[in-house]
């Protein structure tokens, strides 16, 4: 008999989609990248006209909507600008699944750059009480014959104890 | 003035009751119950309608082009259909094209769609997705984050800024309290205050659960006609689109608290402000708070709805937290923000920005019902948030304006 | 009276499967560039008064697509707003944002990389709802099958006529510097290409296409100072179909017949059939280039026009020669507009005064938009 | 100075979790495949035409389409199809394998679904299929596995 009225019960889909990633670096984040890998370096580019930089550096100075394709060395070590630290558990779009709590992020303004941008990458220290804007850190690489050309060629920044 | 070839009136508006879960209806259906209220609010049939504008944010639901399977409710089937999607603005981009589709002259009644079915996906996994695969996106968590609190906190001190942060909060449940189709309602209390500082569970550094917007399942759709054709659509009062801003910025995040410069070396602002700025220095509007009557707030968590108030009304030290302090933003107060409970209570993202003005045309009609603000309404702003720290500022009016 | 929209300038990267040495950014960019310096706007002033972008978040694999390039297209702290459907779908909302008094300027960027998820297919099956029509394995390359075996059969179109259609357009696309797949194609090799789903075959099927897209709008004052060789849009048309295959018929398209009227009327244009010096159809499917002529009022006999002579009809190779599915109508109308500037160099047909460039989103054109030009 | 030669690619992946509702209408057509082995399609009071799969409303004048549910198929007729030769994960079936639209008897509309069968060359419109049920089903439109020349 056709139904004389709608369905109590509810149907749902689970469903993981997955799509395969090629990103393409391009020159600029390319160079950026390779020095991480091979000369744990960290290269902002230098706008030619305002003279800001741009950590991790892209095609363009937003600002003067110039090319930017000079390059100079920032960091490692940089000033805590902001930071958050991360209680709730979310999925990683790069994975799908969900990411191990508490972890830390960090604003840093690297050591050498020029406007004020910071660098936005780990932060190794969850414990708030001992986090405070102007704090010094620094980037800590992976070690060598495991740095991949990813942003996680840099495993995370620190704390410098007794820096100022 | 802003220019404008020909007056865009908003002349019916349609919500769903919102909610973290429908089950019992797929997206096209959800759509469907907001269109359908929209064109029986504006006392139109689905044949008057000569464009749809729709949006969302197809990560959240994973489905790709959604605007093609959405034909089986918007009402778009034979017409213009134009999908614009700008992250949590997309509300009030399809705000925009709307207004604009029907000031160009190409279409004389145009209907305006938000939605999102939030529990189809994961609302925060669907956010980090914006972040740059090569260097952000395995940092980011959503819309999360701790640093608009940082912000206040350094400012005004911790204890200040959490009172303030949680006043802001309690207000909105009590706004959302009066108003029968927002999600969350909580029916906090000031008294609480004390109590949720210590007991909300922790997001993200001193952002905490309860602070936080709301992840829903809900739609919005409004309907906009040429200032000629509003005598004939006289079901409710007409409401005149103003004018509008929008404000994006370059795709880091990293600006959040820290200063840069733009070309000429001056200290760049935010987008709240840049917009406000320009659109209230178009419609000389120089003292917001005594010439606009309600303000639509698009408030992702209390944090940045309460930094906000002095970005778009273009304040000076505590002054915005002066006018929390005091209850000037409650309902009955000198400058109501969200009588309908804002963000924080009610959260269907693509429909979030949209929702803002859709309220704020409500209150110019008198048609709020239970979270009516009481008092004359003849100005509102509305505002929308999204991708990057972006912005879109609206100006609805109960008067036709002379552009 | 609204203002009349001209397109003053318009710019396109050259189509590849495979642009791996830049990121989306950079694409952009490079076609930002040449907008900017064909007109002398400044980028960085108040020239510019809305950017609208057009690209997709599925075929990015990244939420808010726009948020990567706000800083590549000019629109730090400026107006952006994406349109996310065909790229003719951004020349009608940027048409609507100087017509309506907004804005005088509107620079529109779209961008697709089709070589980042590598299989389209992937995409394209999300577009379909998750209960009826995705587990069936339904993708925009089986509905274009399905549709191709109704069109085909309704008229008597052999497998040999779109083998001999494929090589016709191709030898076009051979002559334009831009397009991807140039490569010569006899009729006999097209028509042993593999077959994908019954009646196409992998040479009827657009290769997949990395590239970016610009133009500049501009209203009627300001299009004078930007450029001597303005290009009017004088008619628009959109219109969009049911969604479920079966709902349809296939072997016709009522959306696209709707948006042709529509743009017609605007136009002023009774009877398009010899309306058009030259026709920009997006035709990712090669039984489409027939099919949408034929909804389009440009012939009533889509088998005897195949036949005929095509010249006027995509000579830059169309979509089929490779332009991702994201900005196709927006490469279509940059190429109407080039050919109304006598600027496509060896794909020029002589002195063309009025085009019309076409642009379709969904599973076997749902969803159609079109733009006829003027000079 | 960054040049061209700096560029790589990076492989990776981009994946997120979801969870799709079908709604009452739609719960209403899959429970009905599952537990009764029974294609619905829903009636149009004022037309009379009958569609598949259902919908809450029409979506040219809005009337109300969940009210009048008739029995639909499990035979009908091809009204359009393709053979799927290519691959690709999401597909039901290994290849080659027929997509056909199918008009199911007392159906005015066409249903997209797969077509197995030992010579696919038969595959034509106008062939007449039925829908095989699934010996597990789950309330899906899979629980027709596939459609079989009749």
């Amino acid at each position: 008999m056709p139904p004389k009225k709608l369905s109590d019960e509810l149907v749902h889909r689970e469903h993981m989609a997955r799509f395969p990633q090629r990103w393409s670096t391009g020159p600029v984040m390319g160079k950026f990248l390779q020095a991480l890998r091979d000369e744990k370096r960290i290269l902002a580019n230098v706008c030619p006209r305002c003279g800001r930089s741009q950590v991790p550096p892209r095609e363009v100075c937003a600002v003067c909507r110039v090319e930017a394709m000079q390059f100079e060395e920032v960091g490692p070590a940089g000033t805590l600008r902001s930071f958050d630290v991360v209680f709730y558990a979310s999925p990683d779009p790069v994975t799908g699944q969900s990411r191990e709590v508490p972890y830390a992020t960090a604003y840093v303004e690297l050591d050498g750059s020029k406007g004020g941008a910071t660098f936005w990458h780990e932060l190794h220290e969850t414990d708030m009480s001992k986090l405070r804007r102007g704090l010094r850190v620094r980037a800590v690489f992976e070690e060598d014959g495991k740095r991949t050309g990813a942003i996680t060629d840099i495993k995370y920044f620190e704390i410098i104890e007794g820096g100022t | 003035m802003p220019r404008k070839t020909r007056p865009v009136a908003i002349v019916g508006v349609g919500q769903t009751r919102h909610s973290s879960h429908r089950e019992d209806v797929n997206q096209p259906e959800l759509v469907h119950e907001a269109v359908r209220l929209a064109i029986d609010d504006a006392g139109l049939s689905l044949s008057d309608i000569d464009a749809v504008v729709t949006g969302n944010m197809e990560m959240f639901e994973g489905t790709h082009q959604p605007d093609m399977w959405q034909v089986l409710g918007n009402g778009a089937w034979g017409k213009p259909c134009l999908r614009v999607s700008t992250g949590g603005t997309t509300g009030s981009t399809v705000f925009c094209a709307a207004d604009q589709l029907v000031a160009s002259g190409l279409h004389d009644v145009v209907l305006a769609i938000g939605f999102e079915k939030q529990q189809e996906g994961h609302t925060t996994g669907g956010i980090t997705a914006m972040a740059d695969p090569l260097w952000a996106r395995h940092l980011q968590t959503g819309a999360l984050t701790g640093m608009a609190a940082l912000e206040v906190i350094d400012e005004f001190g911790l204890d200040r800024a959490r009172r303030a942060a949680m006043r802001y909060r309690v207000i909105m449940d009590q706004h959302a309290a009066k108003n029968p189709n927002a999600h969350r309602r909580f029916n906090l209390s000031f008294d609480m205050i004390d109590d949720l500082m210590q007991k909300s569970p922790p997001l993200v550094g001193e952002l905490r659960l309860i602070h936080m917007c709301s992840q829903s399942d809900g739609a919005g759709a409004m309907i906009f006609a040429a200032g000629d054709r509003v005598a004939s659509l006289n079901r409710r009062p007409p409401v005149w689109v103003q004018d509008h801003v929008t404000v994006h910025r370059e795709e880091t995040l990293a600006l959040a608290g820290v200063a840069t410069y733009d070309a000429q070396g001056r200290l760049e602002t935010t987008t709240q402000r840049r917009a406000a700025e320009i659109l209230l220095a178009r419609n000389n509007i120089d003292k917001p708070v005594e010439e606009i009557d309600v303000f639509e707030m698009y408030d992702p968590s209390a944090w940045w709805g309460l930094s906000w108030i002095r970005d778009f009304l273009l304040l000076e030290g505590d002054e915005h937290l002066q006018m929390v302090e005091r209850g000037d933003i409650g309902i009955e107060g000198r400058f109501p923000i969200n009588p309908s409970g804002g963000v924080t209570a009610t959260n269907p993202i693509g429909a979030t920005a949209l929702l803002r003005p859709l309220e704020a045309a409500l209150q110019i009609r008198g048609d709020a019902g239970t979270h009516q603000v009481p008092r004359p309404i003849r100005k509102a702003l509305a505002s929308g948030f999204g991708g990057t720290l972006w912005t879109v500022l609206m100006l609805l009016s109960k008067d036709q304006p002379n552009n | 009276m609204p203002p009349r929209v001209a397109i003053c300038a318009v710019a396109q990267t050259k189509y590849v499967r495979d642009r791996w040495q830049d990121r989306v950014q950079g694409m952009c960019w490079e076609v930002v560039q040449q907008v900017v310096r064909a007109t002398g706007i400044d980028l960085a002033g108040d020239d510019i008064g809305a950017v609208v972008s057009n690209s997709d978040d599925f075929f990015d694999c990244r939420t808010i697509s726009d948020s990567a390039i706000t800083d590549v297209v000019g629109a730090h702290f400026k107006c952006e707003e994406k349109v996310a459907q065909d790229g003719a779908q951004a020349v009608y909302y940027g048409y609507a944002n100087v017509a309506s008094g907004s804005s005088d300027v509107v620079l529109v960027v779209g961008h697709s990389k089709e070589s980042q998820v590598g299989d389209r297919n992937l995409i394209t099956h999300a577009a379909f709802d998750p209960f009826y029509t995705r587990p069936v394995g339904l993708d925009y390359l089986a509905a274009a099958a399905l549709q191709a075996e109704a069109f085909l059969r309704r008229f008597g179109i052999t497998d040999a006529d779109l083998a001999r259609l494929v090589s016709q357009q191709r030898g076009k696309a051979a002559r334009n510097p831009l397009a991807n797949e140039r490569n010569p194609l006899s009729p006999e090799a097209a028509a042993v290409s593999p077959m994908l789903a019954d009646p196409l075959r992998e040479a009827y099927v657009y290769p997949s296409s990395d590239g970016a897209v610009a133009m500049i709008l501009a209203s009627e004052d300001r299009a004078r100072q930007l450029t001597d060789k303005p290009v009017w849009i004088t008619g628009l048309g959109s219109s969009i179909d049911s969604f479920f295959l079966g709902d349809r018929d296939l072997s016709e398209s009522v959306s696209l017949r709707q948006a042709a009227e529509r743009a017609y009327r605007m136009a002023n244009i009774p009877d398009a059939s010899a309306a058009f010096d030259v026709c920009e159809l997006s035709d990712p499917y090669a039984h489409q280039l027939p099919l949408w002529a034929w909804q389009l009022g440009l012939t009533d006999d889509p088998k005897r026009w195949i036949a005929g002579d095509l010249s006027r009809f995509n000579p830059s190779g169309g979509s089929l020669s490779g332009t991702p599915q994201v900005v196709s109508g927006l490469a279509r109308t940059a190429e109407a507009v080039l050919q109304l500037r006598n600027e496509a160099g060896d794909r020029q047909i002589p002195s063309a005064k009025r085009a019309l460039a076409h642009g379709t989103t969904g599973p076997a054109g749902q969803q159609h938009c079109v733009v006829v030009l003027e000079t | 100075m960054a040049t061209k030669s700096d560029a790589f690619v990076v492989e990776g992946t981009f994946a997120l979790p979801y969870n799709y509702f079908a709604g009452r209408v739609g719960s209403t057509w899959l429970v009905a495949l599952r537990d009764e082995r029974k294609i619905y399609g829903v009636r149009h009071p004022k037309t009379g035409k009958v569609v598949v799969p259902p919908r809450q409303v029409d979506e040219r004048d809005f009337t109300d389409l969940t009210g009048d549910w008739v029995e639909v198929g499990p035979e009908g007729r091809v009204t359009g199809f393709t053979i799927i030769r290519y691959r690709e994960p999401y597909q039901p079936l290994p290849l080659p394998y027929g997509l056909a639209l199918i008009q199911l008897d007392g159906a005015d509309t066409s249903l997209a679904h797969v077509v197995r069968g030992e010579d696919l060359n038969r595959l034509a419109v106008g062939l007449r299929v039925r829908a095989v049920f699934a010996r597990e089903r789950k309330a899906s439109i899979l629980d027709i596995s596939h459609f079989e020349p009749v």
